[in-house]
């Protein structure tokens, strides 16, 4: 990337404080605060079930937290109705694809593009992405739903393009994406976020690729932030190499099968 | 001990359907019959020093919800008696658990023959079959108007059935057989084809086992295409609904009859007396069920003074089967009662539709030999 | 909070957990047995319905609840067993032969109903199985020289072998050993393979095939044997009423039946028998209140169907897993007593998926 | 990496083409998955790959070509009977029973080995019971196989992406196949959840003896666990052969893999 | 000839059942729920035109229009009081709202004293008349009817084919999750499905009215329109229409040259053997999870 990036502000977009949330009797995350800043690319890393889906449910009013309150520029949009809080200026890519199933790509896009009313602005976005991904312009009159499972993660990836956001939450984006297509989805992450100035707070299994595309990262465990730090500092960090980046030093695990304790150095 | 009569009150028990089909025949019945209670509690005192009280429950013309009322009735409630109960298939369901009780089933608003068929001497019925109305106007009717072909269209349900084996019935008397007979399912509003199919076999007379939407629907179509045979009516078609509702293509239709409907500004003065009183106190103008209700309390009324004081079941149906009825000022015929016959009478009248208003045309009909 | 500790698979099969549900079920069974002599006759009449809706409960919770499959013309099994005890009976027949056999033509009916399920799903079948319901409904009005048509028919008796079920007592003895019979049944369907076909059909039938169950054949058989006990149901309700005729099994039936299992909560056996509970009683309970109403209200006409229609909302609002979901709170609040947290039982935002893809 | 020297075959296809309208989904493809091999296709997004899969399990019947399953025309079974002859799968998308708990989706991956009637199931006469307890076993045994414990009596529902990835796969494990399908099995799992994938598959294939054709798009578990992988671009194949011959070939590194490895490029620079 | 004025009957009572079946598919496409209720928005509609034109005296096309928005109006205040606290439940759930809602109308209405248990006439002025073409006879509320539905069918079928709030209300039935991602205001749409669906039950009502009289069981009707939207393909528009000629046709004719009984019947053999040989209907989306 050559362009000069926006500053990255200290002006935080999105503010967690304390939020707790919970699924019936299962807390699934307890007194998460973290802060997204305008500009930037925030990346949440965590195993499976840590709560990284939740957080971003969270932000985007799919679940009410139980306790603390979350702030989207500078407005208090805890526990609002989601649709209010998308018509801020946020957008959601959420994970397993959610497309709409009937719809065909086209449509589809045009969803994404709800909230916005210029038409101009829509026409060109809707061009940008054909470009990104070329097969969606192929099947822009087939059914969503008939898409493969791939396909269907670029058109959920699209579709969050189209709504021209300040902020943009990725759950997961390169799930199910070939290794090819997962480092183009990325440089087009980090472009969107150069280019547009779009703020993003990214999830996503792939620690390397997240590490190196983000300004910033979370480390969540069992429904807590464990670490936070720069991405520079924590991909020097030997957990997050051990197990996030799968870079062992030789014979830690190897081909044993133990696992190692983690106990964030 | 019997249930129900206690020193100063009667408890009389009614089922109506207050909230399904039929739900404005079965208010119109349950106000009819509370009128006749309000006058005798208000104004002429009592029956041998006791009050009526009328428990009405609901049952959405529905034969289980019958059972759970009649039950209630019964065994919660225990009621005297259990009269007007409106509704052929609820009756049925019903007169079992009454009839384990020991309580009188007493003329129900419904013209099936079951009502008093098979003898049961805790069965009484009132007024003529919808079976023995058609049956007996029929030829009179035919007669009348020289008909060369009978039709019939009616509700495909107990009902219409009725209706139909009365035709049958009426018909054979004069040798004839029906031409065509066709049937809808209750709450259809389309009769075309019904219609098309009389019109096509060459009907000039018509039996309605129709009841009121149906009525005007059938009449409505074949006046519009054309097809102008003499239409007979049950006494479920005469109410005032269908010049009301149907307007002038209705003039003309035939129906048997054996309550007069009480018109607000009818001639005889104490119909008119006795429908205005029904209208300020109920809001709303009285029709033929509103008459079956009053008779039927105003019957047991008569038949419960006669029982004396001692009024038991027992000591009920003893004077019942003694009790003779004279006309009323509706109209209705003589009837009576015994041990044997349990159907007070059998006759109706004919009226006919003429300016947008029934009129009687025949004093009662008698069989014909 | 109770604690099991468990020692070996087999307790994890079994019908009863502990010892407290032995008590609790042993403690309704007694007062069953007892009611006749407990409780007055009306009670016991009430009873007695709730014993018959809830035979008819199960096999369409098994339908509906546990296989997914909706039927909007259920009543037209209850109507081809009533008719069949109805014929078999009055022409003598013994009552466990004569019930055997509406239970066994409710379920042959069933599974031809049960054909377009094969094919259809969602509200479609929900109209395949209406349209059935309507045609079983004429069929049986029109047959009259068996079912005697629109008139309807009186049923005798059950009898068997000159031994005649007259008082009301045989007869809610009769009914309660079928229920029991009924729900044993079931309870172990469902805790075996064909159980959780069922469920399995449910939940996704692309998954439930891929795991090589054969899908026709157990939507059938689910058909077939929900129809069986809308039969024997229907039998009973034969008997109970002693008058049956066509229209007592049309769509209004039906759809009191599906409210029946809804209410009752979808997906537990339970439900089928808080489901017959409400069915029964709800009626019965807005007229004994109607009395203390100001007459213009208590009198009017259509109040009890406005009634009826302001508790079914309320429960859809305010308990959407039915009578079921509403006591496993109060079960869980009375174990939990002390410790009881007021979000508990919060309800989530949900959002709703199209089933047209399932 | 153990590279299995039987010949046997145990699937085999042959001119496998299938087409959705307008789309040529399944072009020609041929392959052959050897008895107790992992089988791997790779290919970029909308290759087919899934549709292979779908084609297997009958869910699809080919537009021409023929599936051979141990010598026997797969295209003529009907799709339940799928299962019994011992062919389990997982879907790239989660297809799981989602109202009931995990150890009650993986007994109805049992169903195929039920040995009661409907009359025993509804009597639960004694065989009922013993068959159950039987089943259970079975199923506990993968439960610590797969390391499900903690989730055993959850509701599937409530399950993260990742845990039911697994439980999909006990699931099909449960139904003890010959030849396990695996649809992008580490998609959604991190770097330390692949790795136990990785053992996983690699235990399926040796101690259970279970023959596995997978898609998958992690380069590292493919290179780790496959005997031979076949790449696949717009329904055709690609390339056959090892993962390092797969992996080094232009055509795959052009359509699916990529060029650039150092993804260090992503990272802001200093403005 | 005979036949030809069957058919013409057929068509005009085929249009009554594509108009109620209008209301449901404009629900289900929009919110994938089967509204039970839309013959009692169907009844109340009616009640509130003959309100308006017998005891407030209005004039006919003040009151058709009034009676119209008021339903409207009434279709949303019932999204927002009943419908909108469960969105997101389980489709059924909503299904037994309807079923419930449907219980109160017809109680609520039967309970107005002295109008709610009569059957009453809507003084259109069209009523009564008819036209006759050689030996045919046409009939002025049909041919209205006819009209109307033509039109109606045309308006929805635009507004969900190609405005923006037409295809994001498809959108949310399909993933309503999804929906509130895109910032598709979810609810409010609802909401203006129902006031659309009561708007249409209203029309429905008022076009019915002068045909079957208005009482509070008018709406019992609508269990024939199901079959014809089942007929047309549930997701439909067209459908709901031609699914309805496709009953009413067959209903006529077969009220005449078939014996007795079939004509109530041949509706639901009609959509047996439709889902026999074409499951989803004639317009039906042929749909298949893809795996
Ligand atoms: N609908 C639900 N009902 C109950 N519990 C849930 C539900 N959804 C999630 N959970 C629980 O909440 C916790 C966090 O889940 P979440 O989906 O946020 O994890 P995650 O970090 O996104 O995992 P993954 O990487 O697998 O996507 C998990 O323990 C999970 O079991
Ligand atoms: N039922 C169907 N109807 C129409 N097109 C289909 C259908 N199923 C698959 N396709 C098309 O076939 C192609 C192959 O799909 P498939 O799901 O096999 O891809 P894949 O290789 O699994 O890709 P991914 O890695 O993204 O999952 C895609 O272009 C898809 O759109
Ligand atoms: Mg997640
Ligand atoms: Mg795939």
């Amino acid at each position: 990337m050559t362009q000069n990036p926006p500053a990255v502000s200290d002006t935080p977009v999105l503010k967690l404080l304390n939020v707790e949330s919970a699924y019936g009797p299962i807390r699934a995350i307890r007194g998460v605060s973290l802060q997204v800043r305008r500009g930037e690319i925030a990346t949440v890393l965590g195993s499976n079930g840590a709560g990284k889906t939740t957080i971003l449910k969270t932000i985007s009013g799919i679940i009410d937290p139980r306790k603390g309150s979350v702030e989207f520029k500078g407005e208090s949009i805890t526990a609002k109705d989601p649709a209010y809080i998308v018509q801020q200026g946020l957008s959601h890519v959420p994970e397993g694809r959610e497309v709409f199933p009937l719809l065909s790509v086209h449509d589809n896009l045009l969803m994404g593009a709800y909230t916005r009313k210029d038409k101009d602005g829509i026409a060109r976005d809707m061009e940008a992405v054909y470009t990104y991904f070329p097969i969606l312009r192929e099947r822009a009159q087939q059914d969503a739903g008939l898409l493969s499972g791939g396909q269907q993660q670029m058109l959920a990836i699209s579709r969050s393009i189209m709504a021209a956001p300040d902020l943009m939450l990725l759950d997961e984006p390169s799930l199910g994406l070939s290794p090819k297509l997962t480092k183009e989805i990325f440089e087009i992450v980090v472009r969107i976020n150069r280019e547009r100035g779009t703020t993003i707070l990214l999830v996503e299994q792939n620690a390397n690729m997240a590490l190196n595309a983000s300004d910033y990262g979370y480390v969540l465990e069992n429904g807590r932030i464990v670490m936070e730090d720069t991405c520079a500092r924590l991909r020097e960090k030997d957990d997050i190499k051990e197990f996030y980046l799968g870079m062992k030093e030789a014979g830690v695990r190897g081909e044993r099968r133990w696992k190692k304790k983690k106990n964030w150095r | 001990q019997q249930q129900g009569v206690s020193k100063t009150e009667i408890l009389v028990g009614t089922i109506q359907d207050l909230s399904g089909p039929l739900a404005g025949y079965g208010k119109q019945a349950r106000n009819g019959m509370q009128l006749r209670i309000d006058e005798l509690n208000e104004q002429q005192g009592n029956i041998n020093g006791r009050k009526i009280r009328l428990i009405a429950e609901d049952d959405g013309y529905d034969p289980k919800k019958a059972v759970l009322a009649a039950q209630k009735l019964v065994n919660q409630d225990k009621v005297f008696i259990i009269a007007g109960h409106l509704g052929t298939a609820q009756n049925m369901a019903a007169m079992p658990v009454q009839f384990e009780k020991n309580i009188v089933n007493l003329f129900p608003i419904t013209a099936a023959r079951e009502m008093y068929e098979p003898l049961n001497r805790l069965k009484y019925s009132f007024a003529a079959t919808y079976y023995d109305q058609i049956r007996i106007a029929l030829p009179k009717l035919v007669k009348e108007k020289n008909a060369k072909k009978i039709c019939t269209i009616y509700q495909d349900d107990d009902f219409g059935l009725e209706v139909l084996r009365g035709a049958e019935a009426g018909a054979k008397s004069m040798n004839m057989e029906l031409a065509e007979k066709t049937s809808y399912k209750r709450g259809a509003t389309d009769f075309s084809s019904q219609v098309a199919k009389m019109k096509a076999s060459g009907c000039d007379m018509v039996v309605l086992g129709t009841i009121i939407r149906e009525t005007i629907g059938t009449v409505a179509e074949s006046r519009k295409t054309g097809f102008n045979p003499t239409f007979l009516g049950s006494s479920a078609v005469y109410t005032d609904l269908i010049h009301k509702l149907g307007g002038k293509p209705m003039d003309g239709i035939y129906a048997t009859m054996t309550v007069q409907n009480p018109y607000l500004d009818e001639a005889s003065q104490p119909i008119r007396f006795w429908a205005n009183k029904y209208k300020t106190k109920y809001n709303e103008d009285p029709t033929v069920f509103s008459v079956y209700g009053y008779s039927i309390m105003d019957q047991f009324i008569q038949a419960a003074k006669k029982a004396g004081p001692n009024l038991t079941t027992d000591t009920f149906i003893k004077a019942m089967d003694t009790m003779t009825f004279e006309p009323d000022m509706f109209g209705s015929p003589k009837s009576s009662y015994t041990a044997t016959k349990r159907l007070g009478n059998d006759l109706s009248r004919l009226s006919q539709i003429t300016d947008g208003k029934w009129k009687v045309v025949s004093d009662y009909v008698k069989p014909t030999p | 909070m109770r604690f099991i500790f468990k020692t070996d698979y087999g307790q994890d099969i079994d019908l009863v957990k502990h010892n407290g549900q032995r008590f609790w079920y042993g403690l309704l069974m007694v007062v069953l047995v007892a009611a006749p002599w407990v409780f007055p006759e009306y009670w016991l009449a009430q009873l007695n319905f709730v014993l018959i809706y809830a035979i008819v409960g199960l096999g369409l919770m098994l339908l509906a609840g546990f296989t997914g499959l909706f039927s909007i013309g259920h009543a037209a099994f209850l109507g081809v067993g009533a008719y069949t005890e109805a014929v078999f009976n009055n022409m003598g027949v013994p009552f466990p032969i004569s019930i055997a056999l509406a239970g066994l033509l409710s379920a042959a009916v069933g599974v031809i109903v049960g054909l377009p399920a094969l094919r259809v799903k969602g509200i479609y079948l929900g109209i395949a199985t209406l349209s059935f319901g309507f045609i079983v409904e004429e069929v049986l009005a029109r047959w009259e020289s068996v079912t005697g048509g629109n008139a309807g028919i009186t049923v005798k008796k059950p009898a068997m072998f000159g031994w005649s079920i007259d008082s009301g007592t045989g007869f809610y003895f009769l009914c309660l050993i079928i229920a029991v019979v009924a729900t044993l049944g079931i309870l172990n369907l469902l805790r075996s393979p064909t159980g959780r076909a069922f469920v399995a059909i449910r939940d996704s039938e692309i998954s439930a095939q891929s795991m090589g169950i054969h899908l026709a054949r157990y939507k059938t058989l689910s058909f077939a044997l929900s129809a069986m006990l809308a039969g024997i149901g229907g039998a009973l309700y034969a008997h109970k009423l002693s008058f049956i005729s066509p229209d007592q099994f049309n769509i209004l039936q039906s759809i009191d039946l599906l409210l029946m299992v809804v209410i009752g909560g979808l997906g537990s056996v339970h439900g089928a028998f808080l489901g017959a509970i409400f069915l029964i009683s709800m009626p019965q309970l807005i007229s004994l209140t109607k009395d203390y109403l100001p007459a213009t209200i208590g009198q009017a006409p259509g109040l009890q169907g406005l009634v009826y229609g302001v508790v079914l909302i309320a429960f859809v609002l305010f308990e959407p897993y039915g009578l079921y979901g509403r006591w496993l709170k109060v079960r869980t609040y009375l174990q939990l007593f002390p410790f009881y947290r007021k979000g508990l039982f919060k309800r989530q935002k949900s959002f709703q998926k199209s089933d047209r893809l399932k | 990496m153990t590279t299995t020297s039987t010949n046997d075959i145990l699937l085999s296809a042959r001119d496998l083409s299938v087409r959705f309208g307008g789309v040529l989904a399944v072009n020609k493809v041929s392959f052959d998955v050897k008895r107790g091999e992992v089988f791997t296709l790779i290919g970029p997004n909308g290759a087919g790959k899934t549709t292979v899969f779908n084609l297997i399990s009958r869910i699809y019947t080919p537009t021409t070509g023929t599936i051979d399953y141990e010598g026997q025309p797969l295209t003529q079974q009907p799709p339940h009977k799928i299962a019994s002859l011992g062919i389990a799968r997982t879907f790239q998308n989660i297809e799981l029973f989602e109202h009931a708990t995990v150890l009650q989706n993986m007994l109805i991956g049992r169903h195929t080995h039920r040995t009661t009637s409907l009359l025993d199931d509804i009597l639960f006469t004694k065989k009922a019971r013993q068959a159950e307890i039987d089943a259970r076993e079975k199923a506990e045994r993968i439960v610590d196989f797969l390391d499900l414990q903690h989730h055993r009596d959850s509701m599937v529902a409530g399950l993260p992406y990742g845990v039911r990835k697994v439980v999909e796969l006990a699931r099909a494990l449960c139904t003890e196949p010959k030849l396990l399908l695996l649809d992008e099995p580490s998609s959604g799992l991190n770097v330390e959840e692949t790795e136990d994938m990785a053992f996983w598959i690699q235990d399926i294939q040796h101690e259970l003896g279970i023959t596995v054709l997978m898609v998958e798009h992690d380069m590292t578990l493919v290179s780790k666990v496959s005997d031979r992988v076949l790449a696949m671009n717009q329904g055709e194949v690609l390339a056959m052969g090892t993962p390092r011959e797969v992996q080094n070939d232009l055509g795959v590194i052009e359509a699916y893999l990529g060029t650039v490895d150092d993804v260090s490029s992503l990272r802001r620079t200093a403005a | 000839m005979q036949f030809i004025q069957l058919v013409i009957s057929g068509i005009a009572q085929g249009c009554i059942y594509g108009l109620i079946a209008l209301g449901f598919v404009l629900i289900y496409k929009a919110t994938e729920t089967v509204s039970f209720a839309q013959g009692e928005l169907m009844m109340l509609g009616a009640f509130c035109g003959l309100a308006l034109m017998t005891f407030m005296g209005f004039p006919f096309w003040l009151a058709v229009i009034s009676a119209i928005a008021a339903m409207a109006a009434f279709g949303v205040l019932l999204e927002r009081i009943v419908i909108r606290p469960i969105l997101g439940q389980p489709a059924f759930s909503i299904v037994m709202l309807t079923i419930g809602i449907g219980y109160v109308a017809r109680g609520l209405i039967t309970m107005i004293p002295g109008i709610g248990t009569e059957t009453h006439t809507l003084p259109v002025p069209y009523k009564d008349q008819v036209w006759n073409v050689g030996a045919l006879v046409l009939n002025a509320e049909q041919m209205v009817i006819i009209g109307a539905t033509t039109m109606l069918c045309a308006l929805l079928f635009a507004v969900f084919r190609y405005s923006k709030v037409g295809i994001a209300m498809q959108a949310s039935s399909q993933n309503q999750l999804a929906a509130y991602y895109m910032g598709i205001p979810v609810k409010r749409l609802n909401g203006i499905v129902w006031g659309l669906a009561s708007a249409v039950a209203a029309v429905a009502g008022l076009l019915l009215a002068p045909i079957t009289f208005v009482h509070a069981n008018m709406g019992f009707i609508g269990l024939k329109a199901f079959p014809a939207a089942v007929v047309g393909g549930f997701g439909s528009l067209p459908g709901a229409i031609v699914g309805g000629l496709v009953i009413g046709i067959v209903e006529s004719l077969s009220g005449f040259y078939l014996p007795e009984g079939f004509k109530d019947i041949a509706a639901y053999i009609v959509v047996l053997v439709m889902l026999m040989v074409k499951p989803n209907g004639l317009f039906g989306d042929k749909l298949r999870k893809k795996v």
